[in-house]
């Protein structure tokens, strides 16, 4: 029996322990999520500047690197980056006379999907970087403030109302995107959903509950992005 | 005190200035006016290095600005920081004012003192309070520049350039941007500033304004100083004929 | 230094059961901790997709497959297998009312499912391609059980233990029953279930070999096995 | 994969306003060269001749599934995003709900529930299971279409709410001022310029549009990464079948930005609408 | 010909319009003139129903737009093709210009012509082509507003209004976003217009255009008429101590 009647699907989710299982699979995902995120912000700003005011190589090797993550499928990615990045990482430790680390797990998701998420927040900084109006760059030049400065005073927390919103939908994806890593056989929310829809049978119930899981970090998420946004545009002139 | 000799720059192949020389000592207020595109903005800009000046020579206080260059065929400052320690010395309010916008009127004041003058905060803050209450602005000290109309932006923005005591302070077309019954208020601060003994610089179009404040005005036409002297010369007897046409089309 | 034994996460009972704090048990669970005990190996299992778990050997991130793989010409091409620790018949199983046998020309119009990358995809690929309308693959079996009791496969094929788990199940019972066992073919259907092993790796193999050539003597197996099937699943010799 | 498509390596150059082929260019281009020349050299390709057939099919659904579900997509997506702006609640917080929902789940999941959970429903009536309809509801391609167009309304018409709500007043203050009906305004000022304000977004969008098919894979049907998981899966080789695709969905991304391109025409841009 | 009567606009408490009048015989051209807020543009928009006003009668060439309550506590037109028949007669040009960027120069002129009045497209391309000869713009009818200077796109503007023939142009500011070398460009045309016996109603901030142009100035203060005249009149004589104030700040 596939549909079953609500109150047969609330006891599936509460005395199997499957709901509880679920709740760590999210856990688990929204770990990786943030790890993945985080990575992606630190490989952006770094990119955003480099494409911004590099050196012609390094511009071509980023413009190269966006480029391709953002036209090849995450899932193909996904599946490059762990099974080239694995050998790569240990083929550099085993010239080095080094042990090889175990690229399993969490570590492995989070810089898979890291990886991926920077290619998309080096466009979204650099965009929001060029919609700071020029002459806040420029005041800050003349009131003599050094490139570094000028960067940590005006530029960066200027091009965070661009950014923020971007930023936010990345936050959503990398959340979405941790259900690739099932390909990888991680046990994240969608891997347990599948376990215990294959176990019980009751695939409707479990894949019906993963949703408004998922959605339910969205809105919350979604809560707090906004939040955010109102934060760090405080000085814009609402229209 | 500010000497700018032989000023010239290209864009690409546009000659905009072709060799403009400019000497302002203290309590200086020195006009510079022109018709539109004659170059005045850009040399403004050249005075504090936002342009690089292709040609010509820059000296404050007596400190010639070293040039190198910058492999383009233009030239570049040879030292970043003897041009950012010029910098903070000439204040420049600009036309938009950029103002920084995710910083309050009072956080834009201390901005420069506190990080690049290396101020103590709490005195930044006490001098900006009090700077802020000379423009007329102290209840505005904790609102962005967003939520203020054009006229207190301007005067904000020339709070945040006296926050650093300039040496100079260059005005590009302070009023420009403002409704005509803003330009009055802005107008005021600056003849009061005028009054105090203040070096300006300004770019202006407002004949009657450079007329009334300032004791020399230079008139560009063409990349070069077309005609200077006391604004009581220069406006009341044009000696060259554009400088008379120019005039004339103003009332 | 660890051994690491790559498996599917996934429903196949009765060889591999989940329960909701991601313990896993089942035969194949039981057998896996017993073969590692007999060879003195501190093995861990690790979770890897059915479809990467070959090149996860390949790449090293596991260093032996107990999934119920089955030993046949095409994977030897590239990794190693053991000894065979069990083997089944590989059964046929479509709806009651259909008319199904093991014969290609019975499949005439047929969707036939199959996990991918199976022996099971494999024989079908070679013998059923000509007569079936289509043969679809799937990421696991229990989907492929899911979709026959949905009746959007007409036949689906799989080894006879798994398959009768499914006939007991309430859905499988409703709607199917086995249609016939198909004839032994080493090629695809292999030679039994074996130890997936990187080339190479003898001293691993031989401590494997060993070790199931011990628990078989010893009564271990036959003990597991008594809780899981009423027949010997180890098969001929 | 062989070397990146100079199309890209020069889109990317003129994105930035840089010449093409200069140092900086080279660099890309040479490793390209280099890695391409390695490929081919090193690496295995005999299985192309066994498989081409099947690659081409399933580039063949790919580009379908492409073509049509952002087609439909885009059909939906316009009335979703509109009444979000001027329409009456009782139809614009579906809408939003929906745009919600889609957005905020993983497609993989919903192709599930789809497939799984909606699809193995039907057969449960004998009906349905009886009528003519099913021998195609019980295939997996319908459910593939269905979840792809779904999931590509919900994102364009979140784009075409911006889009809608972006056209600037002032302009729609025009087409009043001159007499023109609710109608004819939409149709004549407000849809093509909401349009114009969409397309850079939407050239993006289809491109992950195009990432999401693979996702069909999970529910049966044989696109173009499916094959390619089946290649590697009975080869066993790691990489070759990977970097194959990769450089296809390079080069149909590639399609899709010169598609929109044409599309978005020429001339005017949004300077105007800067300036009031 | 064009009669306002007693026009009435509250947006939510505030009452920007207190019941104003107006009335434009043929080949009038009214100014109307007041600080910011007076309500000018509001009353402009008033005319050809852009707001709905709260109260107050509109009559175009004696036939009265009849209003309705809305549901909201204000009113709105009882007939959508009436309200259509008279704006596309009342033709307005927007302080911001408004071109569709989405259409040439052409495609603009011709628009309303053929898709609101149904005239001929040939025809319509004709007479667009001799109007933007008129306005000096016939070298960029295939150009897209985005590309045409501040100066181009208002007298673009204007011949879009031109071309549908109307009773009356209704003018918001046709000067104030301009560069002060383009307003004399633009002022010439609107002369001209007025030379040619052309109904118009114009908000503008120019007093010295108003009073050269017009044959009757509309003074409006706190939501009303404080004063109305002939302009000799009420530039040289005004009577109202706030006109005078306001004309005071202008030179
Ligand atoms: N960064 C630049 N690149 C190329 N040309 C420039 C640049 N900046 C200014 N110009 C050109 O230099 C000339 C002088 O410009 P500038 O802004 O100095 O004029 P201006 O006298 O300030 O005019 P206005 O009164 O209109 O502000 C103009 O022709 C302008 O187009
Ligand atoms: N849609 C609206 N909603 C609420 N208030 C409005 C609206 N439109 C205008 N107002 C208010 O009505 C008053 C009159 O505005 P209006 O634009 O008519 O002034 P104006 O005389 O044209 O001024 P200006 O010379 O600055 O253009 C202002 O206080 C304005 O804030
Ligand atoms: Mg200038
Ligand atoms: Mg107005």
């Amino acid at each position: 029996m596939i549909w079953s009647p609500a109150a047969g699907s609330i006891a599936l989710l509460t005395t199997g322990g499957w709901g509880s299982a679920m709740l760590v699979g999210l856990a688990r995902s929204l770990t990786i999520a943030l790890g993945a995120f985080g990575l992606g912000l630190v490989i952006g700003i770094a990119g955003a500047l480099g494409k911004l005011s590099g050196g012609a190589v390094m511009r071509q090797a980023l413009d190269l690197y966006t480029t391709i993550v953002r036209s090849v499928p995450e899932l193909v990615l996904i599946l490059i980056v762990y099974f080239a990045g694995a050998d790569l990482i240990n083929g550099i430790l085993t010239a080095l006379g080094q042990a090889k680390i175990d690229f399993n797990g969490a570590i492995a998701g989070i810089v898979v999907l890291g990886v991926v998420q920077g290619a998309y927040s080096t466009e979204v900084i650099r965009g929001a970087i060029l919609s700071v109006p020029r002459g806040q760059i420029e005041a800050a030049q003349a009131y003599g403030m050094s490139s570094w400065l000028t960067l940590r005073r005006i530029t960066l927390p200027a091009m965070l109302p661009f950014a923020l919103p971007g930023l936010s939908n990345l936050w959503l994806i990398a959340m979405k995107d941790t259900a690739l890593l099932a390909v990888l056989g991680f046990g994240e929310l969608t891997q347990v959903t599948r376990q215990a829809a294959g176990t019980t049978k009751a695939y409707f119930t479990f894949f019906f509950a993963a949703g408004c899981m998922y959605l339910l970090a969205t809105m919350i998420s979604n809560l707090l992005s906004r939040r955010l946004e109102a934060r760090a545009s405080r000085g814009m002139a609402h229209v | 005190m500010l000497h700018a000799d032989g000023i010239r720059k290209t864009f690409g192949n546009l000659e905009v200035l072709r060799g403009v020389s400019l000497t302002a000592n203290k309590g200086d207020v020195i006009s510079l006016i022109g018709g539109s595109g004659s170059g005045k903005s850009t040399f403004l800009r050249c005075l504090n290095c936002l342009e690089h000046p292709t040609g010509g020579e820059i000296r404050v206080q007596g400190e010639a600005i070293a040039f190198k260059p910058d492999g383009h065929g233009n030239r570049e400052p040879a030292s970043k920081a003897q041009m950012r320690r010029i910098r903070a010395r000439l204040a420049m309010v600009f036309q938009s004012f950029n103002l920084w916008s995710h910083m309050t009127l009072l956080e834009n004041v201390i901005e420069a003192p506190v990080h690049v003058l290396g101020v103590d905060r709490k005195q930044a803050i006490d001098e900006g309070l009090r700077l802020l209450e000379r423009v007329g602005l102290y209840d505005k000290r904790d609102v962005y520049p967003a939520f203020l109309s054009g006229g207190q932006q301007q005067r904000g923005a020339i709070a945040r350039a006296l926050a650093v005591q300039p040496l100079a302070m260059l005005f590009d077309e302070p009023t420009s941007a403002l409704d005509p019954e803003l330009v009055g208020e802005v107008l005021k601060v600056i003849r009061a500033l005028a009054e105090e003994g203040r070096t300006m610089i300004l770019v202006t179009h407002e004949m009657s304004f450079a007329r009334d404040v300032s004791n020399q005005v230079l008139f560009l036409h063409g990349g070069l100083v077309e005609e200077a002297g006391a604004p009581a010369e220069v406006f009341g007897n044009p000696k060259s004929e554009r400088l008379a046409r120019f005039l004339g089309s103003f009332h | 230094e660890k051994t690491r034994v790559g498996f599917a996460p996934e429903a196949y009972p009765p060889f591999w059961v989940a329960d909701a704090n991601g313990n896993w048990t089942g035969w194949e669970v039981e057998i896996i901790d017993a073969v590692c005990a007999e060879a003195k190996l501190d093995c861990e299992r690790v979770p890897v997709a059915w479809e990467g778990i070959i090149p996860a050997l390949l790449g090293g991130k596991i260093d032996m497959i107990m999934n119920s793989m089955r030993i046949n010409d095409e994977r030897r091409k590239v990794i190693d297998f053991s000894n065979k620790y069990y083997e089944v018949p590989t059964v046929v199983v479509a709806a009651k009312f259909a008319t199904v046998d093991t014969t290609p020309e019975s499949m005439d119009g047929k969707i036939i499912g199959v996990q991918v990358s199976t022996g099971q995809q494999a024989y079908a690929e070679k013998n059923f391609a000509a007569n079936a309308s289509e043969i679809r693959g799937y990421n696991t079996q229990d989907e492929v059980y899911q979709d026959l009791a949905a009746g959007r496969i007409d036949v689906a094929i799989d080894g006879v233990v798994a398959m009768n788990e499914f006939l007991k199940s309430a859905s499988g019972a409703e709607c199917c029953e086995s249609k016939g066992v198909l004839k032994r073919d080493p090629s695809t259907l292999g030679e039994g279930y074996g130890v997936g092993l990187r080339k190479g790796d003898d001293a691993l193999k031989a401590k494997i070999n060993d070790a199931i050539a011990a628990i078989r003597k010893n009564g271990t197996y036959d003990a597991i096995t008594k809780k899981y099937f009423d027949f010997d699943i180890y098969g001929g010799d | 994969m062989s070397s990146p498509p100079d199309a890209i390596v020069r889109e990317a150059t003129a994105r930035g306003g840089r010449p093409w082929l200069d140092a900086g260019t080279l660099t890309p281009v040479i490793a390209a060269l280099l890695f391409g020349a390695y490929a081919a050299l090193q690496m295995r390709w005999d299985w192309l001749g066994t498989y081409y057939p099947l690659l081409l099919r399933g580039l063949g659904m790919t580009v379908l599934l492409v073509v049509v579900t952002s087609s439909l997509g885009m059909l939906l997506a316009i009335p979703i995003g509109l009444v979000q702006v001027v329409g009456p609640k009782w139809l614009a917080l579906p809408a939003r709900a929906f745009c919600t929902v889609i957005r905020g789940t993983p497609l993989l999941l919903q192709l599930w529930l789809l497939y799984y959970g909606l699809g193995s429903l039907f057969p449960q009536f004998p009906w349905i299971r009886d009528s003519a309809l099913w021998p195609i509801l019980r295939q997996a391609w319908p459910y593939a279409f269905l979840g792809l167009t779904l999931s590509y309304a919900a994102y364009e018409g979140e784009v075409f709410r911006g889009a809608f709500k972006g056209v600037p007043k002032g302009q729609l203050d025009a087409a009043r001022a001159y007499g023109m009906s609710g109608f004819l305004m939409f149709r004549r000022i407000w849809l093509p310029q909401a349009f114009k304000r969409a397309m850079p977004t939407l050239a993006g969008e289809t491109i992950l549009q195009l990432k999401a098919t693979p996702l069909v894979a999970t529910i049966t049907v044989i696109d173009v990464y499916s094959v390619a998981a089946q290649v590697r899966q009975q080869t066993y080789l790691t990489y070759e079948p990977l970097l194959l695709i990769s450089a296809i969905y390079i080069l149909m991304a590639v399609v899709i930005t010169k598609v929109f391109a044409r599309f978005s025409g020429q001339g005017h841009d949004d300077t105007a609408f800067r300036k009031s």
